[in-house]
């Protein structure tokens, strides 16, 4: 028990470190885009928060693997956990991408963003992981039906980024690119701070959830114990 | 504030704030259980 | 040992169904399981048949899902298809050997000939439990899990199913779940009572 | 590998089997997918072109399928019959794959029906279309067929078949609507191809999970 708290301290604080320390170079040390002007520093958070919502839903789909091959134990629930973080990270993305989207093109919802449309769907997807996990009985099953829905949702993520590649021709080509600027040194290095900023958040929130949840399992053991 | 600085500060104005939010959540969630034990606590010393 | 458990226990939620359940079937064994509804005798015949997993304690059991057979309460059979056409199916998942001269003589035995051809939904319980005796002895396993085998059966049909277990005694395994076990008294080798 | 695809057959054997006597899948498709044309014709006005007819085809597969995969399992979870071919000796597969085939036919005798009323309505169906139609319905008739089996073991049961299809399924209507509106339509018939060879095997592989613990 010693080294889980304190690795949830430690992942806490190297959360908070590389939090601020990611807030800094954006305010301060990274210079302005020259061509987008200010709104393009939306970008250090919007595209590491995607980049970690993948990660979440990458980690959701390796322990929902090691539930269906391996039968670990706690892995239901830790891909539980970390698709439910995915889900956050998903949000924020689409909230920062619709600011940003606002910001360089006066419109709250560009389907020209690949990137934006690639999130819709996996939101979709997911919030349905969660209407089928809350309509089985906790147990075997349970467990079961998730790890399977999750894996199919790690496949779905490149189906997807193929399919809205290909929607474009089709759609509406227009100009907009949307896999951001060219990046100096600088930019780079700040862009990669950020990232690492968000995830050691992710690790943090993860154990942080992980360990109430187990909190309330053992919780819930002591109470049927004593009915 | 020109409208880019708006837009900046709205984004991670939402970042912090979902963080807050959930942050928030998982607190209360943690007084539930911490409820939740001391009843079973008491549960128990009635049972005596 | 057909059936091995130890410690066995289940649980749904905040129910407990049972626990450190220990149970040992030697092949040929003739098992009786007692106990009031709802105590656990079906679940110890799902858990059994490899359809549930236990939440706690070890459960071994040596018989492949070929050589086994499992009289539900539900008969398992479509009620849109005929008594035939349920038995084809099943005799062509478990890879019945001479399938229609098998199927034609458990439909006689159990008398069940002359409504071969209507769909089982017309089927009375009786008839449904009669046909459903069909489909576990269709593939003669040698470990038959019966789940209150004689429920809705007649006089005359409880008598086909007392012919079928005795001609059976000693060959195959049996677990039964019953209300009266004094009729199966004679061919039981151990008893399982819950609470 | 040939006992597995004569479990293959007599599982799918009996979906069809289930089908003609009830009579009841089939016959609602056919008049669904009627009906939903005509309404589409109502719902484009008279300065669309010929596009979005041809993308309207394609909401009337999926929400077709939709209608007769919501029935896919009902007869098993009714009667309870889902144990009986799960304690069967087959690769539980098998039962996937036997029931994905038989919601294939329904589907495509559907649109046996559908694309000639469309053409008659809207636009003429070209050869890609159809193609697409068809890799599009293995696709449909797989995931489709899967995610049956897992809504039907919920609370919500069939509730939530269309909650789970139709993220899944917005690859498809890409690649159908591709195939059907551009001019070069291989590399859509190509992606659906690896779609229905994607989805395929995972559902091939997991669905032991779905019916059994």
């Amino acid at each position: 028990m010693w080294l889980r708290n304190n690795a949830l301290a430690a992942s806490a604080a190297l959360a908070a470190v590389l939090l601020a320390s990611a807030i800094a170079l954006i305010a301060f040390y990274v210079p302005v885009d020259a061509d987008q002007g200010l709104s393009q520093k939306i970008f250090y958070f919007h595209v590491p928060i995607a980049l970690t919502a993948y990660a979440c839903f990458g980690w959701g789909a390796w322990k929902a693997l090691r539930h269906l091959w391996k039968r670990q134990e706690g892995a239901d629930l830790e891909s539980y956990v970390a698709i439910h973080l995915g889900v956050i990270f998903g949000a924020m993305t689409l909230l920062t991408g619709s600011i940003w989207a606002r910001a360089s093109w006066g419109v709250w919802w560009a389907w020209s963003s690949k990137q934006l449309v690639l999130f819709l769907v996996l939101f979709l997807f997911y919030c349905a992981y969660f209407m089928l996990r809350f309509s089985v009985e906790p147990g075997p099953r349970r467990a079961n039906l998730s790890a399977v829905y999750a894996l199919f949702g790690v496949v779905l993520i490149p189906i997807s980024f193929l399919a809205i590649r290909l929607a474009e021709d089709f759609i509406h080509p227009t100009v907009f690119t949307s896999n951001g600027p060219q990046m100096s040194g600088s930019m780079f290095f700040t862009f990669c701070v950020s990232w690492a900023a968000m995830l050691a958040t992710f690790g943090a929130l993860y154990r942080l959830e992980l360990a109430g949840k187990r909190i309330d399992a053992r919780m819930r053991e002591l109470r049927e114990l004593l009915a | 504030m020109t409208s880019g600085e708006k837009y900046v500060a709205a984004a991670y104005l939402v970042v912090f704030l979902t963080l807050l939010v959930y942050v928030v959540i998982i607190a209360s969630k943690l007084q539930r259980l911490e409820a939740a034990l001391t009843d079973l606590v008491e549960r128990v010393r009635a049972r005596g | 040992m057909t059936i091995r458990a130890r410690g066995l226990a289940m649980r749904y939620g905040a129910k407990r169904v049972f626990e450190g359940l220990d149970l040992d079937v030697e092949p040929g064994g003739f098992v009786l399981v007692t106990g009031p509804n709802g105590s656990g005798k079906t679940t110890l015949m799902r858990l059994i048949s490899g359809l549930v997993l236990p939440t706690a304690g070890e459960l071994e059991v040596d018989s492949d899902r070929a050589r086994l057979g499992f009289l539900a309460h539900e008969p398992l059979v479509y009620r849109e298809l005929t008594a035939l056409e349920n038995l084809e199916l099943y005799g062509r998942l478990y890879r019945v050997p001479e399938r229609r001269e098998r199927i034609g003589m458990l439909l006689e035995r159990f008398d069940l000939w002359d409504a071969r051809s209507e769909r089982t939904g017309s089927f009375s319980r009786g008839m449904l439990q009669r046909l459903a005796l069909c489909r576990v002895f269709l593939h003669e396993p040698s470990l038959l899990l019966l789940d209150e085998p004689f429920s809705a059966l007649d006089a005359e049909g409880a008598a086909l199913l007392d012919r079928e277990l005795a001609a059976r005694r000693g060959r195959s395994t049996f677990l039964v779940a019953t209300h009266d076990p004094e009729r199966l008294e004679p061919l039981a080798t151990g008893r399982l009572a819950f609470a | 590998m040939s006992g597995y695809l004569s479990d293959v057959a007599a599982l799918a054997r009996k979906d069809l089997l289930l089908e003609l006597r009830g009579r009841d899948t089939l016959p609602a498709m056919l008049l669904f997918v009627a009906s939903a044309l005509v309404i589409f014709h109502f719902a484009l006005p008279s300065g669309t072109g010929e596009l979005a007819g041809l993308g309207l085809l394609w909401v009337a597969i999926v929400f077709t399928a939709l209608l007769g995969l919501s029935r896919a399992f009902v007869a098993e979870r009714e009667q309870g019959v889902l144990d009986g071919l799960v304690l069967a000796p087959s690769d539980r597969s098998a039962i996937w794959l036997g029931k994905a085939i038989a919601a294939f036919a329904f589907l495509a005798l559907a649109e046996v029906v559908a694309l000639p009323l469309f053409a008659l309505f809207f636009s003429s169906v070209d050869g890609a279309t159809v193609a697409g139609v068809v890799l599009a319905d293995v696709g449909i008739c797989a995931v489709g067929v899967f995610l049956a089996a897992m809504s039907i073991a919920t609370r919500a049961r069939e509730l939530l078949l269309p909650v789970l299809f139709l993220p899944l399924a917005i690859p498809l209507i890409v690649g159908g609507v591709g195939a059907s509106v551009t001019e070069n339509p291989g590399r859509y018939l190509g992606f659906l191809a690896l779609y229905d060879l994607l989805f395929a095997t995972i559902c091939w592989a997991s669905f032991e999970y779905v019916v059994a613990e």
